[in-house]
């Protein structure tokens, strides 16, 4: 009889070894289905995890994509990890990020073609605005009359669809686009457009304000009393109220930073890398962050780096599908058990196994 | 054209038909919240259960066969849920929103060889007289089987919630897993029970889709319905009957803005379309602002992971 | 079947032409915006590539890749795909307009091609469509004649030009030999979803629709119809979708003749010009005629003297004979765009935002 | 009145029972008999195995060796279904009712066979009149009061017509006349022929109401004892294993009012919660105020309203010339005003974090642990050392958990950490509950220390016995109301009961003895 027994606090070795556990473990039964699919293993795993890294071929221009994938997906996460680490479940941000990218992209649209160093930070702002003030919606709602953020945040998705949907099809359509759907290319509007700061690094504002936003969610979860509090809010709400932390402000905040970092995810998405607003801009970044959030254990450095094995999941999957003829969808159920993996050795870190007599009847 | 010529009969019936697979979905997802579980992942359970019923009943030719493995596929798939959650006890949104990414790449994987295939044909119940009363009998009684079995679904979840002692445990495990352990109760294996209960329902609901609603396979036909139908359990705060009347509601919405189409109303089809988000949302605002609202509503340790410590 | 004749003839030909040629083999990849298994769009795209595949044998390989989202992820892959040495690349949704051209003009010596899109801001890109108005006429013309109730439906996908054209070639053709009818249009706001297309058939059904065309992509209407036994029809649409043709009684289906999209000819052709040395930019416009819009099997539940002037239709427009836009046309404010005899031309078309004159309906904004 | 009933074979013989968890054996080799129609004591400190010993009885937990007869047969249950088909029904220490469902689903669910819900009412209320515990069987717990809940559990269990009756510290959240009550519907089942296996820590309980005790230290039993023949200081050291000295009571000078309550009132601030009802009472320098009370009558709340977790109209909360009324807890803590609430884990102190972030969590403010909202975690290391060092906190280290801690030892760091931050005033709430003897007398000793040392002290304990100890006056809180305060000197049990408000709707069993005196249906 096997049992779990909880460890008085998690095990640091523990912590650092469950995600190479669980890739492994990813490795081993992703191989069975890939052979499983008349595919040779060895070599689908070797493209999925290694040739966006070391191709000669393709690896100098993968891996800065790398970042530009990863980039919104630990921008995103972070903010959720903070309110995560609260006890507030803000599992909207998908909405959000098309909030921040339409009032983004809104701002750039009533600005055209006007040329000015203005243009861009004004956006920023308003994708910020935007990505908050649609989280604030689930806020308020929690605070003034208890309603369950996570199933409002949720909710608020898809009226945000409809919203991206009718905005393509109408007030942000491009008037010089010949009826189709879709706005201005922004890319095409440099005033607005959020570009490669270093050619070939796949650095654009995006990465940047991620890294920073990684840093500085270190400091404040280690070092400030911001992040003290978020963390006793999460681990015992009666003892964060006693500490003097007041409940509907943390909340707020949580949410508000989470939405506000969403939002500048989604602004930075459409003025660099997608370069429009289209029906279907979204493509799953809030969901993915989710996950990625809790990969990373919701601590900024391993949001990071789960922000960094996703997109190298996301890339090597394309490569593996195209060079190999995989299916899209043997990917996703790749990508999948990886989740599941990580999620299940997890309790490794928290409870020891105990292999015996059982105590429990 | 106005309203008077429109046909409001039909829209009733297929009302019915359109709102089956989310209060399939619903009255599963409603059971395993009851038990205290939130599983995300009904999205990627329904497509499966497509999928699975889909491959199963072409293979057999038999509607039922392919309704019984639907189930049998969404109920181990949500196990697997159910074993990370409840014994490695991992965090219960990640899992479910995982288990959805899973799904679907599984259905798709799956479902490979069934693509362009033409479903089996299944008719209608035949009800006899109940088939011919004027208005009630197009309206209620000419369905197919699967019709009939949400509904009874969703009266025996009822009955069997408020009036059998298996129900009332379930219930208490939902609102106090400690307290329930401390009875002897076994909360780990009556949870996954509910949740391979709720995942047998989302199956249904998805091969409904697959069998009766569509029919064909096609990869991601689910196209979202069991995110409709995790808000229809909120919406219903957590009582079978009022899920009948939100499946019902939902679905109508949909059948409803169409139907307006067809009749040639001009209607705000984005507004209708997010309409039911937005109503649940203002339900949801309503039932917790309510006194005493939060208490009888949302089962009190929903989402929350259960370690017995002795 | 004249499709497989086509082939297997230009096969032969180009085979023998390129014999000397062939060293390494020629690399096409494709981009899909759906998944394979969508049935309709993607999976006809798909078909295509397939048939480059058995035209040109060892001589080509070929690589896609299913459910590239628009937008940032479509550039990495085309550029990945570039870098993987793909020689053509073909990228088979209007989305990837924008991300084509910012690749192409990494890659001068990869020639892009883009479907249903309009720019082509590098020698490198070409883009190409098809004339599915072509074949709306024909089932338009199958509906205004068939239809007992004077009320034919189109399930729409999103207001733009591609299907508003597409609508308006249906009713025109539909009104043409039947004054009375009236059209019913369903905005369903999606390219696929099952379920919906499904219900939006049953709403027109419900309202009296006895004939049904559908601009989206799944079976899902044809079987709603099914359920009428008889009493309305429907068109396949992207694929034959032959499965509800007939009944499994032998007695006709619901779908009585279908429009397929077949990029087979287009894609062959163009791997092939790309082999031979003739491969030039070119904005492609091509159907009946270049054998890409292709009316499927029309059955037994049509008429035959019904059948006689689809197959006369279809004739004539292949033939170049007949512009299914030709004049008098008028819009719904009852302003002629088209005089008498006059044919539309192609820039309008492409951005045609309104209704003609006899729909009683508005485009949504 | 002893019973007869040693010459007969015993109801239920536990013969050597081991338990061993990881590092720690909870049970070694106990065996002791339970006599039919026998009231058991089961003696002993937090954490010497009282808890265990009866899990394993209940078939929440299995022996690792050792066996059980009960009746004459072989008793192991492998699950408390199992037990409760035997004959033994259990009443917890912790609740294990189910707040959002009705009585009678509540008693439904602890029992085997239920009989339909309907029939079950009519038991429920038949029965729990019988014993004079009265329930309405429709009323959902959550409503209920904590000696009512009680009542669900004990009535739970009698209508399973048990042969063994386990009780876990019942008292704790009854009045003294509940406590009468409770001991004559006891002694009522005793003569009925049921046995009742009575878990507590309280010397005086066992002594008036149990036949024979088995007293357990550190797992294993230490001594078997007629109680009734013991004293109540006999019976501590064998529990204890030392003798223990009582705190040492030093009567300095009362300074000044330091804290004054005025009018305080406060909406309940949950639905389980109580409202506080125009509350004022002052506390001088130097002073220990007691408020007494039985568990649910608004501790909690007033702690929360002192704390300033919850505030409350202006005016209603003064220290000195200060109104923090409307301060939150940090004001509170600048001003002086320092609180211990009674749950440990996860009120005073966040259970899986260390004993430095403990520390950062209250200290932060008068220990200057921070700059500009920046941490200085090394003071916090430093006082969290400190609070260790002077309050004997056995823990290897501030990098320890707090839920790694026992029941004691994270109680003297919870007290310790605010009195070592020099508190004006200093709020406990149950500050020895649930903690081992000489941890107790060490807190109580360190509240009396700083009282002397000018400090006014308001001390929230449902112990009376603890109140008699170290408190100079006395208030009873009773339904969210506040008595008039009196002196500890001279003050009587049976008065500060009816202080508490008698017994809470309870009525004496029918055909109980005449010497119940208990005043019968005070106010509730």
């Amino acid at each position: 009889m096997i049992r779990l027994e909880r460890r008085p606090q998690p095990s640091r070795l523990w912590v650092w070894c469950t995600p190479l556990l669980a890739v492994a473990l990813t490795m081993l039964a992703g191989g069975l289905m890939f052979a499983a699919l008349g595919k040779d293993p060895i070599e689908a795993i070797r493209t999925i995890f290694f040739d966006p890294l070391f191709n000669p071929q393709f690896a100098s221009y993968s891996r800065p994509q790398l970042l530009v994938k990863a980039g919104p997906l630990i921008l995103i996460a972070i903010g959720l990890a903070l309110g995560f680490r609260a006890g507030v479940w803000n599992i909207g941000a998908e909405g959000q990020y098309i909030m921040g990218a339409i009032c983004g992209a809104a701002v750039a649209l009533a600005l055209y073609p006007l040329d000015s160093p203005i243009v861009f930070p004004a956006m920023v702002l308003a994708g910020l605005l935007g990505g908050f003030a649609w989280a604030m919606i689930p806020g308020v709602l929690r605070t003034a009359f208890n309603t369950n953020e996570i199933l409002v945040s949720l909710l608020l998705v898809y009226v945000a669809e409809q919203i991206l949907a009718a905005m393509a099809l109408g007030l942000l359509r491009n008037p010089d686009g010949g009826g189709f759907p879709g706005s201005r290319n922004l890319q095409q509007y440099p005033s607005a457009a959020n570009l490669e700061l270093i050619a070939g690094t796949g650095m654009h504002w995006g990465v940047v304000t991620a890294f920073i936003t990684v840093i500085l969610a270190y400091i404040v979860l280690t070092r400030h009393v911001l992040g003290f509090h978020i963390r006793v809010t999460g681990s015992s709400p009666r003892a964060a109220r006693f500490a003097g932390v007041v409940p509907a402000r943390l909340i707020l905040i949580c949410l508000g930073v989470s939405g506000a970092l969403a939002g500048m995810a989604g602004l930075y998405e459409v003025a660099g890398p997608a370069g429009q607003i289209t029906i279907d801009f979204n493509s799953g970044y809030g969901f993915t962050a989710i996950i990625v959030a809790f990969l990373g254990r919701l601590h900024p450095v391993g949001i990071l780096l789960a922000g960094l094995l996703m997109a190298l999941t996301y890339i090597g999957g394309e490569l593996a599908q195209f060079m190999l003829g995989l299916p899209a969808a043997a990917i996703q159920l790749f990508q999948g058990m990886l989740l599941f993996f990580l999620l299940g050795v997890d309790v490794l870190s928290n409870y020891r196994i105990r292999i015996g007599r059982p105590g429990v009847a | 054209m106005d309203l008077s010529t429109f046909n409001w009969l039909p829209l009733l019936a297929a009302l019915m038909v359109a709102s089956t697979p989310i209060l399939l979905a619903g009255i599963g997802e409603l059971v395993v919240e009851k038990a205290g579980v939130l599983n995300l992942g009904v999205e990627g359970m329904m497509i499966t259960g497509a999928v699975c019923g889909f491959a199963m009943a072409i293979a057999t030719e038999s509607a039922v066969i392919g309704f019984v493995s639907a189930a049998v596929g969404g109920a181990v798939l949500s196990l697997l849920f159910g074993v990370l959650t409840q014994v490695l006890l991992s965090n219960q949104v990640a899992t479910g929103l995982a288990l959805t990414l899973f799904g679907l790449g599984l259905s798709a994987v799956l479902g490979q060889n069934y693509i362009g295939v033409k479903g089996i044909e299944i008719s209608a119940v035949n009800l006899g007289p109940l088939a011919d009363i004027p208005f009630l009998g197009p309206v209620l009684f000419q369905h197919d089987g699967m019709v009939y079995v949400s509904l009874l679904m969703v009266v025996a979840v009822w009955y069997f919630l408020n009036r059998t002692r298996a129900g009332l445990v379930l219930r208490a495990v939902g609102e106090s897993h400690d307290a329930a352990h401390a009875l002897g109760y076994k909360v780990v294996r009556i949870r996954l029970a509910a949740i391979a209960f709720g995942g047998a329902c989302a199956g249904l609901g998805g091969a409904y889709l697959s069998l009766i609603r569509v029919p064909q396979w096609t990869e991601g036909m689910t196209a979202g319905a069991g995110w409709l139908a995790l808000a229809l359990v909120v919406f219903a705060s957590w009582k079978p009957g009022r899920v009948l009347i939100g499946a019902y509601l939902f679905g109508g919405l949909t059948v409803l803005q169409l139907n307006l189409q067809a009749a040639g109303v001009k209607v705000p089809v984005e507004l209708l379309s997010m309409s039911p988000y937005v109503i649940t949302i203002l339900v949801l605002v309503l039932i917790s602002s309510g006194r005493r609202g939060r208490q009888t509503a949302a089962p009190a340790s929903l989402g929350r992971a259960f370690h017995a410590t002795t | 079947m004249k499709l497989k004749t086509l082939l297997t003839s230009t096969a032969l030909a180009l085979g023998v032409a390129n014999a000397a040629a062939a060293q390494d083999p020629t690399q096409a990849c494709f981009v899909y915006v759906g998944p394979i298994g969508d049935g309709g769009w993607t999976y006809q795209h798909h078909q295509g590539a397939l048939a480059v595949k058995e035209a040109y044998g060892d001589k080509v390989e070929i690589q896609w890749q299913e459910n590239v989202p628009e937008g940032a992820d479509s550039e990495r892959v085309m550029t990945q795909m570039a870098l993987s040495g793909c020689d053509i690349v073909f990228a088979t949704s209007f989305g990837y307009m924008d991300p084509i051209n910012n690749v192409a003009a990494k890659f001068p010596d990869v020639k892009f091609e883009h479907a249903t899109g309009y720019k082509r801001m590098h020698p490198n890109v070409t883009t190409y469509n098809s004339r599915f108005y072509e074949g709306r006429a024909v089932v338009g013309h199958i509906a205004g004649r068939m239809t007992e109730t004077n009320k034919i439906g189109y399930i729409a996908s999103f207001p733009i030009p591609e299907v508003v054209m597409g609508i308006n070639s249906y009713y025109h053709h539909a009104a043409k030999v039947n004054p009375d009818v009236e059209l019913v249009v369903t905005w369903v706001y999606t390219w696929f979803d099952p379920a919906k297309e499904a219900d939006a058939a049953r709403a027109m059904l419900d309202q009296g629709v006895d004939v049904i065309t559908a601009h989206t992509d799944s079976t899902a209407p044809l079987a709603e119809i099914a359920k009428e036994g008889g009493k309305a029809i429907g068109f396949g649409q992207a694929s034959d979708m032959a499965a509800f043709a007939y009944n499994d009684d032998g007695t006709p289906g619901p779908r009585v003749a279908s429009i397929i999209d077949d990029w087979s000819p287009y894609y062959v052709k163009r791997v092939g010009q790309l082999m031979d040395g003739s491969y030039e930019q070119t904005d492609s416009w091509g159907g009946m005629p270049e054998g890409e819009v292709v009316i499927g099997e029309m059955t037994d539940a049509i008429p035959a003297d019904v059948q006689a002037e689809a197959q006369g239709m279809i004739d004539a427009i292949t033939a170049g004979e007949y512009h299914p836009f030709t004049g008098p046309m008028s819009n719904q404010a009852g302003e002629q765009f088209l005089a008498e005899g006059e044919t539309i031309e192609d820039g309008p078309l492409l951005g045609m935002n309104f209704y003609i004159e006899g729909i009683t309906a508005e485009i949504p904004q | 009145m002893t019973q007869p009933n040693s010459q007969e074979a015993p109801l239920l013989r536990i013969n050597a029972l081991t338990k061993a968890y990881p590092g720690v054996i909870a049970n070694e080799d106990v065996s002791f008999d339970i006599g039919t129609a026998e009231i058991h004591a089961l003696l002993g400190e937090n954490g010497a195995g009282k808890s265990t010993l009866v899990k394993m009885i209940y078939g929440l937990v299995k022996p690792d060796s050792g066996q059980m007869v009960f009746a004459g047969a072989p008793f192991a249950p492998p699950a408390p279904a199992a037990a409760r088909q035997t004959g033994v029904a259990m009443v917890f220490q912790h609740f294990s009712l189910f707040e959002a469902l009705n009585v009678a689903e509540n008693v439904a669910l602890g029992m085997e066979n239920p009989p339909a819900m309907g029939q079950l009412a009519e038991r429920i209320t038949s029965v729990s009149r019988a014993y004079g515990l009265p329930l309405d069987p429709a009323r959902r717990v959550g409503d209920l009061s904590a000696g009512e809940r009680q009542r669900v559990e004990i009535v739970r269990c009698l209508l399973q017509d048990p042969k063994l009756l386990i009780m876990d510290e019942p008292t704790s959240v009854l009045t003294p006349q509940e406590v009468e009550i409770l001991f004559e519907t006891l002694r009522k089942l005793r003569a009925e022929g049921t046995s009742i296996l009575y878990i507590s820590h309280k010397l005086e309980e066992i002594r008036t109401l149990c036949d024979r005790a088995t007293i357990l230290r550190r797992g294993k039993v230490v001594a078997k004892t007629d109680p009734q023949q013991a004293s109540a200081s006999e019976l501590a050291e064998m529990m204890v294993g030392t003798a223990l000295k009582p705190a040492a009571r030093v009567t300095g000078m009362k300074g000044a009012v330091m804290l004054e309550v005025r009018g305080l009132s406060m909406a309940a601030p949950s639905d389980f919660g109580t409202a506080l009802k125009d509350l004022s009472f002052q506390v001088n320098a130097g002073e220990i105020l007691g408020i007494g009370g039985v568990a649910g009558n608004g501790q909690d709340e007033l702690l929360l309203a002192l704390s300033g977790e919850i505030t409350t109209a202006a005016g209603t909360v003064r220290m000195q010339d200060d109104d923090l009324s409307q301060q939150g807890p940090l004001e509170r803590r600048r001003a002086g005003l320092l609180c211990a609430p009674e749950e440990r884990l996860g009120h005073a102190a966040v259970p899986d974090m260390s004993l430095t972030e403990n520390a950062m969590l209250t200290a932060r403010v008068r220990e200057n642990m921070d700059k500009a909202g920046m941490l200085d975690w090394g003071a916090a290391r430093s006082f969290a050392q400190d609070v260790i060092k002077a309050f004997d906190v056995r823990t290897p280290g501030p990098a320890t958990a707090a839920q790694a801690l026992s029941g004691g030892n994270l109680q003297k760091f919870v007290v310790g950490r605010e009195i070592l931050q020099q508190p004006s005033v200093l709020v406990v709430n149950q500050p020895t509950w649930g903690v081992d003897a000489a941890a107790a007398a060490a807190i109580r000793q360190a509240l009396l220390d700083l009282a002397a040392q000018g400090a006014a002290v308001v001390m929230i304990s449902q112990d009376l016995d603890e109140i008699l100890e170290i408190a100079d006056r006395f208030v009873a809180l009773n339904g969210g109301q506040l008595s008039a305060s009196e002196p500890v000197e001279g003050l009587t049990l049976e008065r500060i009961g009816l202080m508490l408000g008698g017994a809470h709707g309870m009525e004496v069993a029918q055909g109980a003895p005449a010497h119940a005196t208990a005043p019968q249906g005070g106010p509730s």
